[in-house]
């Protein structure tokens, strides 16, 4: 038979070494593991909008089987589409529009926050973690408030410091803005932004940082500390698979570190050993489910209380974040 | 030896075989690149340039695509070049199709969810407003300070590509959207989405539009006094006074008219195929249609020639990602080459090229 | 042939369609010199260009002291001691004078050292600068100054003068002349173009006549009256425009009282308190030197700027009236400038037909442009004036200059204005052109319209006006008939005199 | 909020680094207006550079080398333009934008093999103890030797354009192209070799991102850099030391904004982020409306096509 038609469209060029690179990564997988039985095809650089569904379309009447839409951007697009072409099955990453023959997907990177939160909040002397945040959307700010109560849980005096850069990737932009929370005494470099331009900054400098999407370690071989690592293939192969044997159907998927979506780099020796034990254990708790990164109890930066005294967050409020969490600085820009 | 000699007049003949030749040079140096990269070139440049008109499975949507991806261009590329004959450098129109958009998308989206007939008229009319005053600013600043609009105009881009940036993530963020940034989804607001007007080509009222301002820009420079004076201080600023061409009113026409244009282009795009006023909305249209401008000579129907050859390129392009795996940095860069092949036989309708001996005792 | 000092055989040199040269032969002896004319177009400027390097014939060879000489570039020509003043200025308005001469010699001596040589030579030959001024602050005069200067400080053997004394007073071009007679004693050839014949025979020894880009006559100029050279030039003879003894001047139409304009940029003249007024059937010549206001004036008028003041046209107020309003009521202009200002060069006779006259003509009603009114228009103008150009189809800067002024003229003329401004009508024009011009404007006169000629040549003046008035720094003299005026008494008023008391005064 | 936070001798420091890349390309395309040329091009010049210098740093292990590589690759992009310009007489506001085009996609192409390497690191001369002086040793000695290579260019272009007979005949071409030629200077060789000044001296301000800036090579690394150094010349009315001050305070206002955001001073970002744009503009509409002075450095004939008429 033929073989199955895979496509992937992306926001970015492949060699962005952020979000695009590693969504090409996962299809390099696919067709690894899937050998002569897939055909993958991408599309890079589709801007979100008309553009898209257009390349979507015509990848749909080109014969693809099953199609990626690896932004968020795409969800209307890829709904729009996927409404006229009933035979095949898309895979929309990040959004929260569903239909029979559209899946979404995405990843608890909270979870990965929360380990390398606890480990900022230990190897700062400064107090300072500097942040550099992209847009103030539920995911980011998700990931500021697990950061934070982690670094806060293991070090009281600990402040954040969190600028806005408005872009996922502009290297210089980025750079700058590392630069600057150096130099306002941040010792350990936080990022949700793409490029690894803040962790060679950091590694100039001689702070801590961790690196984002990818592991990011030749750019700060003694500034890295770990890093937050996508990891889409399991799902790809996971996926592709479940459309070859039949069985694909529409799903929503928010993975974490237990399914492998989420992965921590490994420790870095600068990492005192007990400390390095302290995250693999938070690591190791959320994997079996023992405990869930936003545990009450917990206030809303304002004072009101969110999560009492052991509750857990529900996945809606998560999605929808828009607030800090007690104890952090500033507001978040409208 | 050879000696390249200005005509008098430019020619016809060539003005309408350049293009051609541009293009045969460009699939000769894209095939070159395409070898290069390891994919055979024949069937690259069949791609681009064949696959969207001819493809069994995929001409059929692509050709009214083309249409659909060139109109925006053609519009915006239509009203710069009635500045650009007039020597007004505008070269912000992507800013100005920015405020068109979000000026259109904010007035629909204030009457969220109103069901009225006039909604659609009244969004248009505010992108274009929007766009149009976006213009008027380097108007304004050219005319009372001097200050260069290619510069002002240019600057204005990354202004209103950062006010785009705040509403799409704060005032007209929409509220029902998780938190995530961009708007609501104008194609799901009855009465402000721009539908397709036959069904399944894609083709909305700003291709009809694009058309519309074609045609009027032709009459306008034939047969219009305005069109004459556009020509005339282009061509020589003090003959313009002497015929009595008032200079600042001509400014703010061209300058207005490119930005009403480009804020239609933008309403059009917005409430149409894209949908969505999102951080990312604007892709370069202002842009790349400045190049358009010029490689229709900045006649009306070179225009339409060289925006429907870029659109072909742009789905061609496409086509060839993910068909032959080509990255799109080799698409682009293909581009490039045509557009430098365009700009540089242009110089055949002005000149001849003569073989001559050299005389010399 | 080695005796000559100069010699060019059967240079020719070809432009798309036309044959600008056409084995020209042509020699020139060491200390003379020599005067080069002939028809606008008819190959004077080609000639010397060739001389100078900065163009190469087709065909010919020229000798320089005996040596084969064929310069690729102007520094050549200057490395063996060939310089040219231009016909258009070669200067740079924004730097300054002495950044100006550097730029025109090969090797020029460091800052203070060339500052001292442009004060040395500008006394030695009574041509004072200020090396550290900027160009564009300078007056026309004295920016010739500077091209002269440049040329002068390398010690040249052949100088080349381009039409040098269009733009000069009478005092100036006499300053001017001793300064050439000063070179030529010293031993350095001149050649020198002009088209005005008179100073040809006061100035020159040899003459070598050019038309339609052929050699058609030399001779020596001193012997030819200034009618005879002209009949050579254009090669038939021709009248003299003739006023129509009958003319009679009736009631006022044009008036100005106290027209004043701010400097519109940094090297610009203004105008203060301009007043004059111009009856039906009268001539109003308006001299002076290039750059005292004339531009100034003409664009005063004609409603191109808006001056302060008063300007009346049969008692109506034309202040605050923009250009096409003003023609419209019957007060037409034709600029100085024929290409880029009286007319678009780009453009057809046909769109340069509707520039001026789509008010009068009525050529755009409603917006819409009538082009074939506009053609027909076009083609009435060609007819009337003598056009010679392939047809309305044909671009402005197709046509040479003498026409194309005619046609610019002759586009006013057939609008029947009440009141024409003209400003230099027959600037750079042959004479034969010349002629037809002065006498369409005098017809006009005699048809009852009030007409202000400005001009810097002041026999067209002193023939075609019934009275004069001198423009000098952006002021208006008072206005004289012309009999009662001469020729120097003008001179002086152009040189800055405030009034006839004290020309007279100058005088005694 | 809390002031005490920002050093203003570090911010100095670090803006003057930030200020490296648009400052070279802005001195550079100074020269080609100078010389009559509006060359909007810029930005593909520098990406150019950026990439060719990062793929032969990396490939030879050196980064100077890779400076090298990055200067002659922005003046061979330079060439095209000038070719096309020059001889062809192609519109150059079109052919400049063309230009960038061309270059983001050819600079795409050439490093795709090269995202994620880290690139050999630049030298930074030692001046020993002069670096720990307490305020200078800050200001001045801890730079890289690029930035003191820029003061060298800044003064040698102020130097070349004020007081060198080639300067003054570049200007002279710049500022009417008929009388230069009339008087024996070749226009065309003049201008093309300003374009090629500019291309490479565009092609270094790339390097310099994505060698020392960043340093990093990853498409789109000038992000509009280029664009910042056209508006620049202008904002500097055309003089060599003004750039270097509007190169500064053009790569000082982002690192402002990011220093007020982190001491807390909350101003909308994208308020703060237009602020060059529209600080530029109000520079624009100030050295316009009311200098005329500096209207006159303006060079005359910029942008306007030569045709030599004999
Ligand atoms: N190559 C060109 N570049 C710039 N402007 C042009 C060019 N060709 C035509 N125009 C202008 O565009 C307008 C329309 O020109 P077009 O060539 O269509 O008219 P035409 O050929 O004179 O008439 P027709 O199409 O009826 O033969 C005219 O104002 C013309 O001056
Ligand atoms: N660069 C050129 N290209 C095309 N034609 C040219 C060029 N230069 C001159 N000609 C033509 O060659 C002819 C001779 O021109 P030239 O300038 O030598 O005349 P001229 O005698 O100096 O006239 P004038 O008295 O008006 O200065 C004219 O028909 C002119 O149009
Ligand atoms: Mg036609
Ligand atoms: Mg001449």
């Amino acid at each position: 038979a033929d073989p199955l038609k895979v496509g992937f469209i992306y926001v970015g060029p492949i060699g962005d070494f952020g979000w695009t690179y590693e969504h090409d990564q996962g299809r390099l997988a696919v067709e690894a593991a899937h050998g002569d039985k897939v055909e993958t095809t991408f599309v890079e650089n589709v801007p979100e909008g008309g553009d898209s569904e257009r390349v979507l379309t015509q990848m749909a009447l080109s014969g693809h089987d099953l199609i990626f839409t690896t932004s968020f951007g795409y969800m209307d697009p890829t709904i729009n589409v996927a409404a006229k072409f009933p035979d095949v099955k898309f895979e929309h990453a990040t959004g929260y529009k569903r239909a029979d023959n559209v899946s979404t997907y995405s990843a608890r990177f909270y979870e990965g926050r929360a380990v390398i939160g606890h480990i900022a909040g230990k190897m700062t002397k400064t107090n300072t973690i500097g942040y550099i945040a992209s847009y103030p959307i539920p995911e980011v700010i998700r990931g500021i408030n697990a950061a934070y109560i982690h670094a806060k849980k293991v070090n009281p005096d600990v402040n954040f410091k969190i600028v806005w850069v408005f872009t996922w990737f502009d290297p210089a932009k980025e750079a700058d803005a590392a630069t600057t929370l150096i130099e306002q005494g941040a010792d350990v470099i936080m990022q949700h932004t793409d490029s690894p331009a803040a962790m060679t900054i950091a590694e100039e400098k001689g702070v801590y940082a961790f690196g984002q999407a990818s592991d990011m370690k030749q750019f700060g071989p003694n500034a890295r500390l770990s890093s937050i690592i996508d990891d889409w293939a399991p799902y790809y192969v996971q996926r592709v698979a479940d459309v070859l044997d039949g069985s694909w159907e529409s799903i929503d998927t928010w993975h974490g570190i237990k399914e492998g979506m989420v992965e921590i780099g490994e420790f870095s020796d600068q990492i005192p050993a007990d400390i390095q034990a302290e995250a693999q254990a938070i690591s190791d708790a959320i994997v079996s489910g023992e405990y869930h990164t936003f545990t009450g109890p917990l206030n809303r930066q304002d004072g009101s209380p969110w999560l009492a005294e052991g509750e857990t967050a529900d996945d809606g409020t998560l999605l929808g974040m828009n607030f800090y969490v007690e104890g952090i600085e500033g507001s978040i820009p409208q | 030896m050879l000696r390249l000699e200005p005509r008098l007049e430019a020619s016809r003949t060539w003005a309408a075989l350049t293009p051609v030749m541009a293009v045969a040079a460009t699939m000769v140096a894209g095939a070159v690149m395409f070898a290069l990269l390891g994919k055979d070139p024949l069937v690259a440049i069949r791609t681009i340039f064949w696959a969207p008109l001819f493809d069994p499975a995929l001409a059929a949507y692509a050709r009214p695509q083309i249409l659909v991806k060139a109109a925006p261009l053609i519009l915006i590329a239509i009203g710069l070049s009635l500045g650009f004959r007039a020597n007004i450098w505008n070269i912000g129109a992507e800013g100005q199709y920015v405020m068109g958009a979000v000026a259109g998308g904010g007035a629909a989206l204030a009457f969220y969810p109103l069901d009225a007939w006039w909604l659609f008229p009244f969004m248009l009319f505010c992108g274009l407003l929007g766009g149009l005053l976006w213009g008027l600013i380097p108007a304004f600043l050219k005319v009372t300070f001097r200050a260069n609009e290619i510069l002002v105009s240019l600057m204005l881009v990354y202004v209103a590509e950062q006010y785009l940036a705040s509403v799409a993530l704060g005032l007209l963020r929409n509220p029902d959207g998780a938190g995530f940034p961009g708007s609501r989804n104008l194609q799901t607001y009855e009465s402000a989405h721009n539908a397709e007007l036959i069904a399944g080509t894609g083709i909305h009222l700003g291709v009809v539009t694009a058309a519309l301002a074609v045609v009027m820009v032709y009459a306008l420079l034939r047969m219009h006094r305005t069109g004459f004076e556009i020509k005339l201080s282009g061509q020589s600023p003090r003959a313009a006074r002497f015929a009595g061409v008032n200079q600042a009113v001509l400014t703010y026409f061209c300058l207005g008219t490119g930005g009403a244009f480009a804020g239609l282009a933008g309403i059009f795009e917005l409430s149409g195929p894209s949908g969505q006023l999102s951080i990312d909305f604007n892709v370069g249209y202002g842009f790349t249609a400045i190049i358009v401008a010029f490689l229709g000579r900045l006649h009306p129907f070179g225009i339409v020639f060289a925006g429907l050859l870029m659109a072909l390129t742009y789905i061609g392009g496409e086509m060839a990602q993910f068909m032959l795996n080509l990255p799109s940095a080799a698409i682009q860069a293909f581009q490039g080459m045509l557009l430098f092949f365009l700009l540089s036989m242009e110089f055949l309708t002005r000149y001849r090229i003569r073989i001559r001996r050299l005389e010399r005792n | 042939m080695t005796g000559m000092f100069f010699r060019a055989q059967e240079i020719s040199k070809s432009f798309p369609g036309v044959k600008a040269n056409d084995r020209v032969d042509f020699e020139m002896a060491t200390g003379e010199i020599h005067a080069l004319f002939g028809e606008n177009g008819s190959g004077k400027s080609t000639l010397v260009k060739t001389i100078y390097g900065l163009a190469q014939p087709d065909e010919g060879r020229m000798w320089l002291r005996g040596e084969d000489y064929m310069p690729r570039s102007p520094q050549q020509a200057r490395a063996k001691g060939v310089t040219m003043v231009f016909q258009h200025f070669s200067l740079f308005d924004a730097m300054s004078v002495a950044e100006n001469i550097a730029l025109g010699m090969d090797q020029p001596p460091p800052r203070a050292r060339l500052s001292e040589m442009i004060a040395n030579t500008g006394e030695r030959y009574g041509l004072p600068l200020s090396p550290d001024s900027r160009v564009g602050d300078l007056s026309v005069g004295e920016r010739q100054r500077v091209e002269i200067i440049r040329c002068l400080l390398q010690d040249p053997d052949l100088l080349i003068m381009d039409e040098p004394t269009s733009v000069l007073t009478p005092q100036e071009v006499d300053t001017l002349f001793a300064t050439l007679r000063q070179l030529v004693a010293e031993g350095t050839a001149i050649l020198y173009i002009s088209h005005k014949l008179e100073e040809i025979r006061e100035l020159c020894d040899r003459a070598t006549i050019l038309r339609g880009g052929r050699v058609v006559a030399k001779c020596d100029p001193k012997e030819k009256s200034a009618r005879e050279l002209a009949e050579l030039m254009v090669g038939r003879s021709f009248s003299a425009p003739a006023r129509a003894a009958s003319a009679t001047e009736g009631e006022l139409l044009l008036e100005a009282s106290g027209l004043s304009l701010p400097p519109v940029s940094v090297f610009g003249t203004g105008l203060t308190g301009v007043s004059f007024s111009v009856r039906a059937g009268e001539v109003l010549g308006i001299a002076g030197v290039a750059g005292n206001g004339q531009e100034e004036l003409a664009a005063a008028l004609s409603g191109e700027s808006r001056a302060s003041g008063s300007l009346r046209l049969d008692g109506v107020e034309l202040q605050g009236k923009g250009i096409n309003e003003r023609r419209r009521l019957g007060l037409s202009a034709a600029p100085e400038e024929r290409l880029g200002h009286s007319a678009a060069p780009d453009m057809s006779l046909t769109e340069n037909a509707y520039l001026t006259a789509a008010v009068r003509m009525r050529l755009s009603p409603g917006g819409i442009v009538d082009w074939s009114a506009a053609r027909s228009f076009a083609e009435s103008v060609m007819h009337s004036f003598d056009v010679r150009a392939a047809g309305p189809f044909s671009a402005a800067r197709a046509l040479s200059g003498g026409n194309l002024q005619k046609f610019v003229i002759g586009r006013e003329i057939l609008q029947t204005p009440r009141a024409l401004v003209v400003n230099q009508p027959t600037w750079g024009v042959d004479a034969a052109a010349a002629s037809v011009i002065r006498q369409a404007l005098l017809d006009m006169a005699e048809d009852g319209a009030a007409i202000v000629v400005i001009s810097q040549d002041l026999d067209e003046l002193i023939e075609i006006s019934s009275t004069i008035a001198v423009l000098n720094g952006g002021r208006l003299s008072e206005q004289l008939r012309v009999e009662n005026v001469t020729r120097d008494e003008l001179g002086l008023l152009m040189g800055g005199a405030k009034g006839l008391r004290e020309v007279a005064d100058a005088a005694a | 909020m809390d002031f005490g936070a920002i050093n203003p001798l570090t911010l100095i420091a670090t803006m003057i680094v930030a200020a490296m890349p648009v400052l070279f390309a802005a001195i550079g395309e100074l020269v080609v207006e100078k010389s009559g040329v509006l060359n909007l091009g810029v930005e593909g010049l520098m990406i150019i550079g950026a990439v060719s210098g990062f793929i032969v740093a990396v490939e030879s292990g050196s980064a100077v080398t890779g400076l090298f590589a990055s200067v002659f690759a922005g003046a061979a992009l330079a060439l095209i333009f000038g070719i096309l310009t020059q001889f062809f007489h192609s519109n150059q506001v079109a052919t400049g934008l063309a230009l960038t085009l061309f270059g983001l996609g050819l600079s795409a192409l050439l490093g795709q093999s090269y995202a994620g390497i880290k690139p050999p690191s630049f030298p930074y001369p030692d001046f020993g103890p002069l670096a720990d002086l307490p305020v200078l040793g800050l200001l001045l000695f801890r730079y890289d030797a690029l930035v003191y290579f820029s003061a060298v260019l800044v003064v040698a272009v102020w130097w070349f354009l004020g007081y060198s007979r080639a300067g003054l005949a570049l200007r002279a071409v710049g500022e009417n192209h008929d009388a230069a030629h009339s008087l024996g200077y070749k226009v065309v060789r003049t201008r093309i070799l300003a374009i090629l000044f500019g291309g490479a001296c565009g092609g270094l301000g790339g390097a310099y991102i994505a060698l020392i800036r960043v340093p990093q090579w990853t498409d789109g690394v000038t992000a509009g850099a280029g664009w910042i150094a056209l508006a620049l010349v202008v904002f500097s009315s055309w003089r060599p030391f003004r750039v270097v001050l509007g190169a500064c305070l053009f790569g000082g206002v982002t690192l402002l904004q990011l220093n007020f955001q982190a001491v807390g001073i909350e101003i909308n970002a994208a308020y703060l982020s237009m602020a060059p744009y529209l600080v530029t503009i109000l520079a624009l509409v100030a050295i316009s409306g009311s200098g005329r002075r500096a209207a006159l450095d303006a060079p005359d004939s910029l942008g306007k096509p030569f045709r030599a008429s004999a």
